[in-house]
């Protein structure tokens, strides 16, 4: 009788006064495809970075293949034959795809790295994956979603890898790359590899998984067969308690036209955008990946001068390329990458919550403390934001109260309108089924939201109306009684 | 996520005053040394540990504490002033060259008002960090740049003045911001240094402002989303540099009684390490006062007591070395501001 | 007039000092300048022997006709002498030495001796009788090297353990530094110092801004330092030091007329009045002189407002 | 993803190469500048485009670039080195130290076999860099501390082999390092120079350790989840600073016949200058050596310009102020590296 490839018993990790993990345990054997499932903040990457060798265990066990074993660094994990792909982290932008792809691995003459082996190889290995990136341009030129697939090639490049890591890999990619991934998923598990794949989109635990653990608290609290579960029993469990009806949108919007976009171009990104945006509806702005929808939210914004075109809020032209034109207008932007232009991660959740907001409660220039500090007690309620305190700092928190906090910050203005990109992205059952109902409230409100969304389910559940961009521009609109999944695929593509 | 209060709070206050214990540390290494001295019988008494000395380390760190304030919101805001020394000979001279005793402006004078020249060095102070600064915000170039340039410039500009010269015979009133006293014992630099101290923590604390400098050097893209004009703050961050190495330019000026071309000479570099000692990161978003304010008494410290230990002028420079790199290995705050 | 002006390079190791200043003026009022037969370019060492030498190299290949250079280092600015030598270029040292005798003429003034002459005042101030301070110059150059010297020398005329040396380190030719430096000192030694010997005088007049700052009185000290600033000039009529003055002038036009007498010849004659000033102690020699001695002057409260009459 | 290959290169060629456009800009100004001068009668002849001159810009960039060199591997990584300019002195004063033509050692000769000075200066300037990389990465403290650190701690070291004293006398086989010449044009120091460029630049684009150095300053976690062991990586980027700054103190010390316990005081921001000014980014991840290079030689070409031209040193300094920082607007690159 073999042993189990990986074994994981009691560990524990905590900081400075956070219990990450109280009681990890984790298993996995050959062939399997198993998903690592839990709530925000329930301690899967923390385990996965003991695993991996970033980050040391308090206590606890791991073994491979019944042998005891402990990482000091990802190097050693490697060379035992784990891979990974981490949450939200990017390569090293300078360098080109193939050299991030083979980084540390790279094919060498003589001390030298073989650049056309190198070319060639990662060449091959895109298009087996049937990725279309070029290998030779440097990575900081892709998008955030060709980045994102970049470090999934990376992990794949790894032929030696037995123990393959997905932390939430498909959070930025597209369905089309996501299904083209879980065939190589297949083909990895059906080759004797084992994989842990975790995601916040229970549908892609169905789709893929063979077994899965569900994590609560930084602990073990159910493992089993995917076959053995349903979507409902997972949802309870992991955050104990159930949820009825997903998405929650139960308004209808007026004919009070809030948000008016004419004629907004901006080359190379986009081209002629016109769109009118009523008081109490959502927008949904559908799209392939690089299709232009975040540049054409940053425009509306005013982070970048458009080309040509409008944007009006209430019969009122905004002055074009400035944000805070936009931000008094009453439009206020949750945009698609926290990490780098939502929160300021090293400062505290309440100087990132208040921050938006410090005009409006300052006298001559000092902050109003006491205001200042409703304000972010109101916000960390209302967002359910998980944290000790309006102390602690922003980095520290798992991705899903990163985006709570971004999305507090964003309405702790009172907007009149909320534009939205991805807004769910990492973000857990749970809270998302909060961000919906915060979005809900919002539009019932008299507010608008611009919501721009990957997700098929999300962007179908939410929006009362639904615009489709292929490569930047205008092709199609679809009214919510007509929308349908597969319509909304065949404009896009 | 259980979070237990209790034990988060002890970490976090020994981070936040990890300097402090550095500081006293340091202080009492070099006392033990002295009374060391003293029980061999080598020295009559422990000089190190009198009131006067202690006053003598603040006047001699407020030069450095007054541009170490300034060099804080720079770093907090991600960028670096190496000009500040430039600048504060330049505004120094100017300064200078209002405040000589015999210009004979005035029937009941004959020099300037002491107002005159104190305005002349931070209105150019001001100027030359506000133009450092809005190069960087305009051009979007590194401030390491932008203020080397800004160091040999104003260099330059001091030259310029006199062609080179020196000014000195300086109005006593003016002197008496570099030589006077309070009280009879607090000398003015001192007070100067708690005045600018204070207000800079004010600001930094309470303002919106300084809110805006540790977003700014946070994540500058987050800050911009968010509304904030970060160009204006990166600006204003130069601008107060600058004024405090005008200020800085008043209180070397004055108390050397001279204003000289060389002044402020590589002082920008005792100024970051007083920053950086106290714990801000150069990567920005991260930074306090009150760690600048230790870390320029632990360099203050650290050169009195060498020198009052007669420590060769050799090793003192390699025990310089040591001390800033183990200062800051040991400060509890440093993984934090990683 | 015909005559092409004698394009002549003037390599200073540095300009941010006062005595610099004070040869750049000199040297721009050198007769032979303001007559229009010379031309004077002064060029900026940046403290830095290395830039010296390639500035010097660059002298020569924009073919100057002569180079004067105070150079930063007794050593390590050798190359300066040998390579115009080489080019048929004549070279005048002035102000400090080089360790050659590659140079057309040296025209200096004796550093051990200004060394000796300010520690001797001091000493002798003190009746060779308690404790003294040394403030020197940057470790290991030439004029901390030899003024150290001549300090040593008068210290060693006096009687054997009679003047205890409490202190000595550099404030790099630094007032601030030594400002900072001897209050740490007196802070140390509470009322023992009696004296200081200041390597230069801006670190003597650093000195006594220190003594004033902790309240005592600067004439309960002998203080001297070297140069002749115009702030000494001012210290010493006010009875606080005594100033050792290097003859900026007559270095720098001193030098100009050698240089000018190897450019054109026999027929040149020096045309600085410094030459009739010093008649007694330094000859003309008709140029051809290896070494040029300018004498240091001491300054007292007896010839300081003479002194004062020439700045400004 | 819509990746238009033809619009993509040109400007990419434009960025790459802008920096040589800035440098020929320069030399056409400083040329014309001197053109006017013989037109105008003051000057027989233009100095300044002459075979002897342009050797001479090369000597004196040698040392500076040779330090930029290795500064370049430790911007890249996005590290700072303060004390490039303290390890030269040390390595210089220790090459000297047995390099003086009287020591007397072997029968055949009085001094030392030239190799020995040679070895000892890289080791000394290896060694330096090693610990300072030692303590940037076992510590993970700010490189801009530890090597603070390392400029005053290896400038005492400079000063306790002597006492402060200088040396001089060295032998003739040593200075020829400094002063001789290849095929009687070219200075050995511009031999030493393309050397040091040439490999260099081999180490940084083809080897495996260049990439790594890329990888670790571009992004650090990345380059560790990869199995790259950073800290080793990061150890050796200063070991090559060492070792260049050692490389660049025999020729400064062959050059100049005397090893000085203040040479190389402040080489540190011409170096760094000549990097960014290259292009690199001091947030790390970017720069290049070619761009190092035509950094250095900008700054060179305006020394060298500036004095031929005999500008007053007052302007120089606030031309060469401004130069520095409009050559680094002008770079088409700059905004690339952000
Ligand atoms: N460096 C740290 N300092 C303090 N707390 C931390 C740190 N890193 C993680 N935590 C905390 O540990 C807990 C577990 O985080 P972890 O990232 O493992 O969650 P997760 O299950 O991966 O969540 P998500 O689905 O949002 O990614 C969270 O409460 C987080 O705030
Ligand atoms: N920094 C960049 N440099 C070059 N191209 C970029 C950059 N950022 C984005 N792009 C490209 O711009 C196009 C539009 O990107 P955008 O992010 O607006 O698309 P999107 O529809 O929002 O896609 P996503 O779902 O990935 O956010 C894409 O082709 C992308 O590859
Ligand atoms: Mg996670
Ligand atoms: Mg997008």
């Amino acid at each position: 009788m073999s042993s189990p490839l990986l074994t994981m018993r009691g560990i524990r990790k905590s900081y400075a006064g956070v219990h990450a993990l109280v009681d990890g345990n984790l298993d996995l054997e050959r062939g399997q495809i198993h998903a690592l499932c839990g709530g925000n903040g329930a301690g899967k990457s923390t385990i996965l970075g003991i695993l991996m060798g970033f980050t040391r265990p308090d206590c606890g066990e791991i073994r491979i293949e019944g042998k005891p074993v402990s990482f000091a660094n990802p190097t050693q994990a490697l060379q035992a034959g784990i891979a990974i792909v981490q949450q939200e982290l990017s390569g090293v932008p300078h360098l080109t795809v193939a050299e991030n792809i083979y980084l540390g691995a790279e094919p060498r003459r003589r001390g030298f790295v073989d650049f056309p082996q190198l070319n060639r190889q990662a060449e091959e290995l895109l298009a087996s994956l049937g990725f279309d990136i070029d290998p030779r341009v440097p990575l900081a030129s892709l998008s955030i979603a060709s980045q994102q697939l970049i470090e999934i090639a990376k992990a794949l490049s790894r032929r030696d890898a037995d123990i393959l890591i997905f932390d939430e890999p498909t959070s930025a990619i597209g369905e089309k790359d996501t299904l083209r991934l879980f065939e190589v998923l297949r083909d990895l598990a059906a080759a004797g590899k084992g994989i842990i794949y975790v995601t916040h989109r229970l549908a892609e635990v169905f789709t893929i998984a063979d077994s899965y653990t569900v994590f609560k608290d930084g602990a073990r609290i159910e493992t089993g067969r995917v076959a053995d579960i349903t979507r409902e029993k997972l949802i309870e469990s992991m955050i104990g308690g159930a949820i009825e009806g997903e998405y929650v949108k139960e308004n209808v919007p007026s004919d009070r036209p809030l948000l008016d976009v004419r004629g907004l171009s901006r080359a190379p990104w986009f081209d002629r955008v016109s769109f009118t945006l009523h008081a109490g509806e959502i927008l949904g702005i559908y799209g392939l990946v690089g299709s232009g929808r975040s540049q054409l939210l940053d425009t509306i914004y005013g982070l970048y001068p458009a080309d040509a075109g409008t944007v009006w809020v209430e019969g009122r032209e905004i002055r074009p390329g400035r944000v805070r034109a936009a931000l008094g207008a009453g439009i206020s932007y949750v945009t698609e990458d926290r990490k780098h232009s939502g929160l300021v991660l090293c400062a505290s959740v309440g100087d990132n919550l208040s921050l938006s907001q410090l005009p409006h409660i300052q006298r001559f220039g000092f902050i109003r403390t006491a205001l200042e500090r409703a304000g972010i007690d109101d916000s960390i309620a209302k967002m359910r934001i998980k944290t000790p305190g309006p102390e602690q700092i922003v980095r520290n928190l798992s991705g899903g109260n990163q985006q709570k906090v971004v999305f507090g910050r964003c309405t702790s203005i009172g907007p009149k309108v909320l534009l939205l990109d991805e807004p769910t992205r990492g973000v857990d059952v749970g809270a998302k089924k909060e961000i919906y109902r915060f979005v809900s409230d919002f539009t019932k409100a008299g507010g608008a939201v611009l919501m721009v969304s990957s997700e098929l389910d999300e962007i179908t559940g939410m929006s009362d109306r639904i615009i489709v961009i292929k490569k930047g521009a205008h092709v199609a609109e679809f009214p919510r009684e007509e929308t349908t999944q597969k319509a909304l695929m065949m404009a896009a593509v | 996520m259980h979070i237990t209060q209790p034990a988060a709070k002890a970490p976090i206050s020994l981070r936040k005053y990890g300097i402090v214990f550095a500081f006293l540390g340091l202080c009492v290494l070099v006392s033990a040394l002295c009374q060391l001295k003293v029980v061999q019988g080598a020295w009559p008494e422990n000089t190190f540990l009198t009131v006067n000395n202690l006053m003598l380390i603040l006047h001699q760190i407020s030069v450095n504490g007054v541009l170490a304030v300034g060099m804080t919101f720079v770093v907090i805001s991600a960028g670096i002033d190496l000009s500040v020394g430039s600048v504060l000979a330049f505004s120094g001279m100017m300064a200078a060259s209002m405040a000589t005793r015999s210009v004979g402006v005035t029937p009941w004078s004959d020099t300037y008002p002491v107002i005159f020249p104190i305005i002349a060095a931070l209105g150019v102070g001001a100027l030359c960090g506000g133009l450092s600064g809005w190069i960087i915000a305009r051009f979007r170039i590194q401030a390491f740049i932008a203020t080397l340039g800004m160091l040999l410039a104003a260099r330059g500009f001091t030259m310029s003045v006199t062609g080179g010269n020196p000014i000195s015979g300086l109005s006593p009133d003016f002197r008496w911001f570099g030589t006077g006293k309070l009280f009879e014992v607090i000398p003015v630099p001192v007070v100067i240094l708690a005045l600018v101290f204070l207000l800079a923590w004010v600001i930094l604390n309470k303002t919106v402002f300084g809110r805006y400098v540790y977003a700014v050097g946070g994540n500058e893209k987050s800050a911009r989303t968010s509304g904030i004009n970060t160009g204006a703050i990166l600006i204003w961050v130069y601008v107060v540099a600058g004024f405090l190495a005008g200020v800085a330019g008043v209180i070397l000026t004055a108390k050397t009684g001279s204003a000289q071309t060389s002044a402020g000479s590589s002082y920008e570099l005792d100024a970051i390490a007083a920053v950086v000692i106290g714990g801000a990161s150069l990567a920005g978003g991260v930074g306090r006062l009150t760690g600048t304010f230790f870390g320029a008494l632990i360099i203050g410290v650290m050169n009195n007591g060498l020198d009052i230990l007669g420590v060769q002028s050799f090793y003192q420079l390699i025990i310089k070395g040591g001390l800033i790199v183990v200062a800051v290995i040991l400060d509890p705050s440093r993984k934090q501001a990683g | 007039a015909d005559a092409p002006k004698a394009r002549i390079a003037v390599l200073m190791y540095g300009n941010k000092a006062e005595f610099v200043q004070l040869m750049e003026r000199y040297g721009k009022e050198h007769p032979a300048v303001k007559a229009g037969i010379a031309e004077v370019t002064f060029y900026d060492g940046r403290y830095d022997a290395a830039v010296q030498n390639d500035q010097a190299q660059m002298a020569i290949n924009t073919k100057q006709d002569a180079i004067v250079v105070n150079p930063m280092d007794y050593e390590a600015n050798i190359d300066i002498a040998t390579n115009a030598k080489m080019a048929g270029i004549p070279v005048v040292v002035t102000n400090a030495r080089l360790n050659t005798d590659e140079m057309t003429a040296e025209v200096v003034s004796d550093d051990v001796l200004g060394g000796y002459l300010e520690a001797k005042d001091v000493l002798t101030k003190l009746g060779c009788k308690g404790n003294v301070v040394i403030i020197e110059g940057p470790k290991g150059g030439s004029g901390e090297i030899q003024r150290g010297q001549g300090n040593e020398k008068a210290l060693a005329e006096c009687p054997a353990g009679a003047v205890k040396v409490l202190e000595r380190k550099t404030a790099n030719w630094s007032r601030a530094e030594a400002l900072d430096l001897m209050q740490n000192w007196l802070s140390k030694h509470p009322g023992k110092i009696n004296g200081v010997i200041g390597q230069n005088d801006e670190m003597a007049l650093g000195a006594i801004e220190a003594i004033k700052a902790a309240d005592l009185n600067v004439k309960d000290f002998a203080i001297a330092g070297i140069d002749g600033v115009t702030d000494a000039l001012h210290a010493v009529k006010a009875g606080e030091m005594t100033s050792i003055l290097q003859d900026a002038r007559g270095q720098i036009q001193g030098s100009i007329d050698v240089a000018l007498r190897a450019v054109k010849g026999p027929d040149y004659k020096p045309m600085s009045p410094i030459w009739e000033q010093y008649k007694a102690d330094l000859a003309w020699a008709d140029g051809q002189s290896k070494r040029y001695d300018i004498p240091w002057t001491v300054v007292t409260t007896a010839n300081v407002d003479e002194l004062l009459k020439d700045r400004n």
